[in-house]
């Protein structure tokens, strides 16, 4: 399916539930489901579910201050917010993960109280939650990861490792899934781990189904089939609650779009949404076009691979980066995008072929070495990759920022904590990071902040290279346009290497896109192409994926 | 998502992997085999039983640490509950004159209660769960001895009021220990054969045991999913509690007295022999079978040893060689690049 | 290789033993193993020994391993007798012989041999009294649980009623990987709170160093004297130290011990009786004694103490003496 | 992005959570003030120093232990190198008739070496930390009697050939336990306060510490953060052989011979310190000054009630009692809801 670029109007080919036009609310204190109910008219259904004045406040924070919201049976409402307004404490609300300070949620008419996810999901509320480190249990297979629920609830008593593979195998079959069913969920990619999160949900034969950005690792296909059946669950008449920053997902799929800031709703969108004005409403600004040049760099080659095969068998391909230029890769779940990352960062190694960086060859023995010879990376999974418990020392905005730093900074060994803090508070200045001060732990921040921190980690200090995987992760549009200006500005001098599974961010960000499938790389341009030859590129690649 | 990866029906494996998931079976048997050639006694049914009636205690014990061990936790206690078990239930037929049956509902009422304590101080309270078992151990050790002023309890002991202990060791009682089933299996193996089975079945067979196994490796991710994550932790220490308490109740009735010193180093036993277990069928964590063959593992060493007239001292090191030896094998062999 | 003279089946040879000890390590335990293997050698006899290292049920497990491996005859070294009865009848149903040293198997067919702890503690006990005359302010290092200490121990509390002068002001002790510094630690906070003691009673030589450490520590060699039981090399050192505090021992070698029970297990596999009880006679070591005779070993000490050296019990002409 | 929410500027603590951070503090004082009502020779300085001088060794080997858990891995060996160490020491000094320098040197460079082949056997292997140390235990237990055949090591000892051992120990080297600083502080108490103060410095104040902690928490994250973990993971044992053969040398110098012993106290005794001091200042992780004042703690308990004339088997139940009234009261006050 085409997919357009940000600040086009997005319309989706679906009968709009109502023809009027944007309503925004400043304030939602005193606001009752009635007059909410009174914007979409035309189903006067009871809601599904359906939350009013539900407040929230970690220590000083207030992540809710009396939040109303109301999904239907059968319809997708989208819930749009900046980073850090709310919307995952309202998910966690509503699926019984945390208790809330004010407020009430009624299910189907009825007031319910939960006191556990457990009650939440017999109560008929099915969620996919935004950590994908919590979507299953290490050590377990992933066949009896898409069993969890049943485990955990109610499910036959009995159970054998045959049992377990068939009725796993239904599931992911179902969804037209091909997962490694005996592969220890720990062994996992993030986007394989938010699939099995997802299939677990829908499996669940809920009433409401509250997806928090269930696609941020996921790449245009694989969110397309995710878009196919939601239309056939709400269809079913299950209640959906949609949550991304992906404006792509939600014009395919959202019958209505609601805005939260502040830990209020401040405004509703009905069919036809207008996407700016939605997004003028979340972040308290217009958004103006990231304005790249595209056009050739004639600056000096930092990076160049030659004959590269990532492994055996793939097409062998070479990459230029020159100084200055950000490049994205993207391409189907599982093409090898983050391999060819974590080959240049010294993880794993080419099947063959050869790198060079500045002229020089480059063979990385691992991350300390391409820390010291200026090739950073951002991880595509940050919880596994970046985030450390609460209570390690070092686990503050400040920390974070730090750990790969602390040697150039603190050659004698003895650290300066003023020091950190100070790079930290820079970073949430800069980065508009939600949080109290550069000592609040990444635990209590939202996960776009997280990714933000993650992402000022390693501009905290000069690089040649720069490796992103899926760095723009649950991370608002506003803030992406910064920080992609953040890295333009700052990385002159350096080359970026973004890999990205949505199409959409990539052509944003990137001065060139490049397509990888099977483990190779196609040209999407070749030096002088523009975006949309990028595009046309692009969609070939992933028709020829699927023939 | 056609493209995502081979993926081939059942797994195939490498020769390493199969020599990592049978290294202790064929290590085991080596040592049967190396000490039937140099010792032909070794091999005789008797003494094959005398080792299983030797490492039940042992097992049931570490099949209790391996329950606490997959629900993410630590039971330090066991060895201190096995050994107060030993003089409660002494302390009930030879002080108050209890029957057999009273002594033993009583002991595993105390052993699953005193779980039951060591759960709600980690799951309600919040204490770490290595330190609110080495708590309730230190307490234990300490508690056991204070009724009978630190004496060990035999039948017509002094009580610390002066006054004689009328009762005595129940004869229904010393059964347990000390008879044969079909006059070959002693029934403490028996017990043992029970425990493993039946801890077996629930860990691996039923959808309990997989909940325990997913709190063991995602909390929070068993939690949304659903499980009363509290409730499971919970129990993993009443069963724990419950079986060494039973581990207790095997020694007693096998010793027939309340022994201070009697259960010194089943901890660390109990410990040792969950641990070997992470290396059978290489699962690398905690499990029933791994659990209940580690003990064996190691009563088959220290059996053949001392038919072999060892020293003490040596039994020792050839055990810690043959750990890491075992280890080194089932951990170093083919292991996973990175 | 088979003994000349000696009835059958030591004519033969190859005659295999059992020896199994319920304490675990320790330097009369190593004194003991030394003793039956000494005897055991001159007698042309293999001992399979073991140790249940403090752990009873350990210690059926082993009598029960010795009985399938079919050997001539068990010595059983210490222990509990309620663990241990129903074990030792199975060995003597199974036609094995067994000889107990230091638990009351109370069993006719089982000889036992005695190296009577009461009498040990009451030898040095007296020798208390004799120095510090009848009423002191006393103390005592004790854990219970652990046999022989308690036999000794109760010699102490009669000691208490004999003498009503004779005080125990505090008892203390502890059992653990380094007995004599945490006995020391404890022992000086014990002469702190209570500065009138002035004779310990340390019923087994570890505590007995370890009370010796704390005394030197705190400077008080020449108030508070120590009472000990057992001897080895290291004691003897620490008795003739200059100004020690420990002052006199009661001991019997252990090695005797082990000699006279393989005896006593040798009678019995020839069929002949060595008598139910053996006894071993205890000897008081006092410091003067020590520093007169110029002993600083247990070698010595055996050269100088004839007494302590041999045992008449359970000797019979064909039994060759040990080497 | 200025209408985000309310932010305060410094962190304000609550009643309870002021009374979580300093509960063992405060408990310590009320320790300290009823012993010295109750005792009033407990307050002396010289006792105070007698207590020291009895935790600093297992708040020497509590140390090495936190900084093995701070690195995610834990380390059972503790006491057995503790044990093997004052056995080394003293084979060394009575049969080899080494001085007191080389003893030190042959002993510390032994433990270290120790500490090696844990950290090799689990980064290169592959082995589990707990499974590693439990195995270097067992074999410790052993190796350090083989050398002596069992025996302990005395001046004038009998060795396994017959011959009598010609050495003996030097004098200097009982200067490390036996002497004071300035008359009044015990040197053992100088050590463990140089160790204390050596590690807090490293784990908490420079990047090195930093590092170690990270580790523990997320490997993979401070793995890709460029730290060299494996190096890190082995030099936590390093460290941890190091200390605990330290440790040993004091409890050599101390007693002057070489005792038997398997160092299972030791270890738990170890362990309970830097347990305890997850509790202190309300960390709930493995820090050195917790650790400290966790052995502190349980030595001034000792200390009180045995000089209280506590019976000995009252004085593990009391320990245990307050263990758990402390961890109660520094994890269950004000927890965190949900
Ligand atoms: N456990 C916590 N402790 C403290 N503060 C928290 C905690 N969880 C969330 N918050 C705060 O609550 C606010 C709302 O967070 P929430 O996760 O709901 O945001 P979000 O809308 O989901 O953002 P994102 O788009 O980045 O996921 C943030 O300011 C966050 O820092
Ligand atoms: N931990 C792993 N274990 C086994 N195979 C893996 C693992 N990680 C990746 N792979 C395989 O390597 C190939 C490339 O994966 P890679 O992560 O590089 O893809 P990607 O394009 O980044 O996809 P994604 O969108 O999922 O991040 C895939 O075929 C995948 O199955
Ligand atoms: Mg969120
Ligand atoms: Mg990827």
């Amino acid at each position: 399916m085409l997919r357009k670029g940000l600040l086009a109007p997005i319309r989706a080919n679906r009968p709009s539930h109502s023809s009027k036009a944007i309503r925004q609310r400043k304030t939602s204190t005193n606001r009752t489901l009635t007059a909410l109910s009174t914007l979409s008219p035309s189903s006067a259904a009871p809601f599904a579910v359906a939350v009013s004045g539900v407040e929230k406040a970690f220590g000083p924070t207030r992540a809710l201050a009396g939040a109303d919201l109301a999904v239907r049976p059968g319809e997708v409402v989208a819930l749009m917010g900046a980073n850090g307004a709310g919307k995952s404490t309202l998910v966690k609300i509503i699926s019984g993960s945390l208790a809330p300070d004010a407020g009430t949620i009624t299910l189907g008419g009825r007031t319910v109280s939960f006191a556990s996810p457990r009650e939440a999901k017999a109560a008929g509320v099915a969620t996919v939650h935004q950590a994908t480190d919590q979507a299953g249990a290490g050590g377990l297979t992933v066949a009896e990861n898409l069993l969890l629920d049943e485990f955990c609830g109610r499910g036959p008593l009995f159970v054998s490792g045959r049992s377990i593979r068939k009725r796993a195998a239904a599931i992911a079959a179902a969804l037209d899934l091909d997962l490694p069913l005996d592969r220890d969920f720990i062994d996992l990619r993030p986007a394989e781990r938010q699939l099995i999160a997802i299939a677990r949900a829908v499996a669940a034969k809920a009433s409401v189904l509250i997806l928090d950005e269930p696609t941020s690792s996921l790449s245009t296909a694989e969110a397309e089939r995710l878009f196919t059946i939601i239309r056939r669950l709400a269809a079913s008449g299950m209640a959906i609650l949609y949550i991304s920053h992906r404006l792509g997902d939600l014009a395919a799929i959202a019958d209505r779009a609601v805005v939260l800031r502040g830990g209020v709703i401040v405004g509703e969108f009905a069919q036809p949404i207008d996407f700016p004005a939605a997004v003028t409403a979340m972040i308290g600004r217009r958004l103006e076009a990231a304005a790249h040049s595209g056009e050739a760099s004639t600056a000096p080659s930092i990076l160049s691979i030659r004959n590269a095969r990532l492994v055996p068998g793939a097409r062998p391909f070479d990459l230029d980066l020159r100084s200055g230029e950000v490049v994205a890769i993207t391409g189907t779940l599982g093409s090898g995008k983050s391999r060819l990352l974590r080959v240049l960062f010294g993880l794993t190694q080419l099947d063959q072929g050869t790198v060079t960086l500045d002229g020089a060859p480059w063979l990385s023995s691992g991350p300390a070495a391409s820390i010291a010879g200026g090739v950073f990376m951002v991880a595509e999974d940050r919880w596994a990759s970046s985030l450390l418990p609460p209570e390690t020392p070092g686990a503050s905005i400040a920390g974070t920022i730090a750990l790969p730093h602390l040697p150039r900074w603190f050659p004698s060994g003895i650290l300066d904590t003023m020091r950190e803090r100070a790079v930290g508070n820079d970073a949430i200045r800069r980065l508009g990071i939600k949080a109290k001060n550069a000592d609040d732990t990444l635990d209590q921040l939202s996960g776009g902040n997280q990714q933000k921190v993650v992402l000022a980690r390693w501009q905290a200090a000069p690089c040649r290279l720069l490796l992103l995987d899926e760095p723009f992760q649950g991370v608002d549009v506003g803030a992406r346009a910064d920080l992609i200006t953040a890295i333009r500005n700052s990385q002159s001098a350096s080359a970026t290497l973004i890999a990205t599974s949505d199409t959409e961010e990539a052509l944003e960000v990137a001065d060139r896109i490049l397509v990888m499938r099977d483990h190779s790389l196609f040209a999407a341009d070749d030096g002088h192409g523009s975006l949309t030859a990028a595009i046309g590129s692009v969609e070939t690649a992933e028709t020829r994926t699927q023939p | 998502m056609t493209d995502m990866s081979v993926q081939t029906g059942a797994p195939r494996r490498t020769a390493f992997e199969l020599a990592r998931r049978y290294a202790l079976f064929v290590l085991l048997a080596i040592m049967l085999v190396g000490f039937w050639w140099a010792q032909p006694a070794f091999i005789n049914s008797a003494n094959l039983f005398s080792i299983l009636q030797a490492v039940s205690v042992v097992a049931i014990l570490g099949v209790g640490v391996s329950i606490t061990m997959s629900a993410g936790g630590f039971d330090l206690s066991v060895g201190s509950v096995a050994a107060s078990s030993v003089m409660a239930a002494s302390y009930a037929m030879v002080v108050l004159q209890f029957g057999a049956g009273e002594t033993f509902a009583l002991v595993l009422l105390m052993g699953a209660l005193i779980g039951l304590a060591n759960g709600l101080l980690i799951v309600k309270v919040g204490v770490p769960d290595l330190l609110a078992t080495l708590s309730t151990m230190f307490l234990l050790a300490g508690l056991q001895l204070i009724p009978t002023g630190g004496r060990s309890i035999t039948a017509g002991m002094m009580l610390p009021d002066g006054s004689t202990a009328k009762g005595a060791y129940d004869p229904a009682f010393l059964i347990l220990g000390r008879s044969r089933l079909f006059d070959i299996v002693p029934l403490p193996v028996v017990v043992m054969a029970i425990v493993a089975v039946l801890a077996w079945f629930l860990m691996e067979r039923t959808r309990f045991g997989r909940v325990f196994y997913a709190i063991g490796g995602n909390e929070t991710a068993a939690h949304l999913a659903g499980a009363p994550t509290k409730a499971y932790r919970l129990w993993a220490y009443v069963i724990s509690g419950t079986l060494a308490s039973l581990g207790g109740l095997i020694i007693a009735s096998r010793v027939g007295r309340g022994d201070v010193s009697a259960g010194a180093s089943l901890l660390l036993d109990a410990v040792a022999a969950s641990l070997i277990g992470f290396a059978v069928l290489d699962k690398r964590r905690p499990h029933v079978l791994g659990t209940v063959l580690g003990a064996i593992f190691v009563g088959v060493l220290l059996n053949g040893l001392t038919m072999l007239n060892a020293p003490y001292y040596t039994q020792d090191f050839v055990k810690g060689v043959v750990l890491v030896g075992a280890l080194a094998l089932t951990f170093g062999l083919g292991k996973k690049k990175r | 290789a088979g003994l000349a003279g000696a009835p059958a089946p030591f004519d033969q040879g190859g005659v295999k033993i059992a020896v199994v000890s319920f304490l675990g390590s320790g330097d009369w335990l190593q004194a003991f193993e030394a003793g039956v293997k000494r005897q055991s050698d001159a007698l042309g006899i293999e001992a399979n020994i073991s140790q249940a290292r403090n752990d009873i049920n350990a210690q059926r497990e082993l009598i029960q391993q010795a009985i399938n491996l079919g050997v001539k005859g068990i010595i059983i070294n210490n222990g509990q007798p309620e663990a241990l009865k129903d074990v030792a009848q199975a060995a003597l149903d199974a036609g094995i012989p067994v000889v107990a040293y230091d638990t009351n198997l109370d069993n006719p067919k089982i000889p036992q041999v005695e190296q009577s702890d009461a009498d040990m503690a009451r030898l040095v006990l007296d020798q208390a009294v004799k120095d510090q005359g009848e009423s002191f302010d006393g103390g005592v290092v004790y854990v219970a649980g652990f046999a022989p200490l308690d036999r000794r121990y109760a010699v102490w509390k009669e000691f208490g009623k004999k003498y009503p002068g004779i005080k125990e002001v505090a008892a203390w002790g502890v059992v653990n990987d380094t007995v004599a510094a945490s006995v020391a630690d404890q022992t000086k906070a014990v002469l702190r709170a209570n500065p009138t003691i002035s004779v310990v009673f340390t019923p087994w030589d570890e505590f007995a160093r370890g009370v010796k450490l704390a005394i030197d520590e705190l400077g008080v060699a020449d108030k508070v004297k120590i009472y000990g039981v057992d001897i080895s090399t290291s004691d003897i050192q620490a008795i003739i130290e200059p100004s020690s505090p420990w002052v006199a021992t009661a001991a019997t070698n252990p090695s005797v011990v082990g000699e006279a029970s393989v005896r006593a297990l040798a009678q019995l596999i020839a069929g002949q009786d060595p008598g139910h009880s053996i006894l071993i006679q205890p000897t008081l070591v006092t410091q003067k004694d020590l520093l007169d005779n110029n002993i600083k070993t247990i070698e010595e000490l055996q050269a100088k103490f004839p007494a302590f050296k041999d045992s008449d019990a359970a000797k019979a002409s064909w039994i060759p003496e040990p080497k």
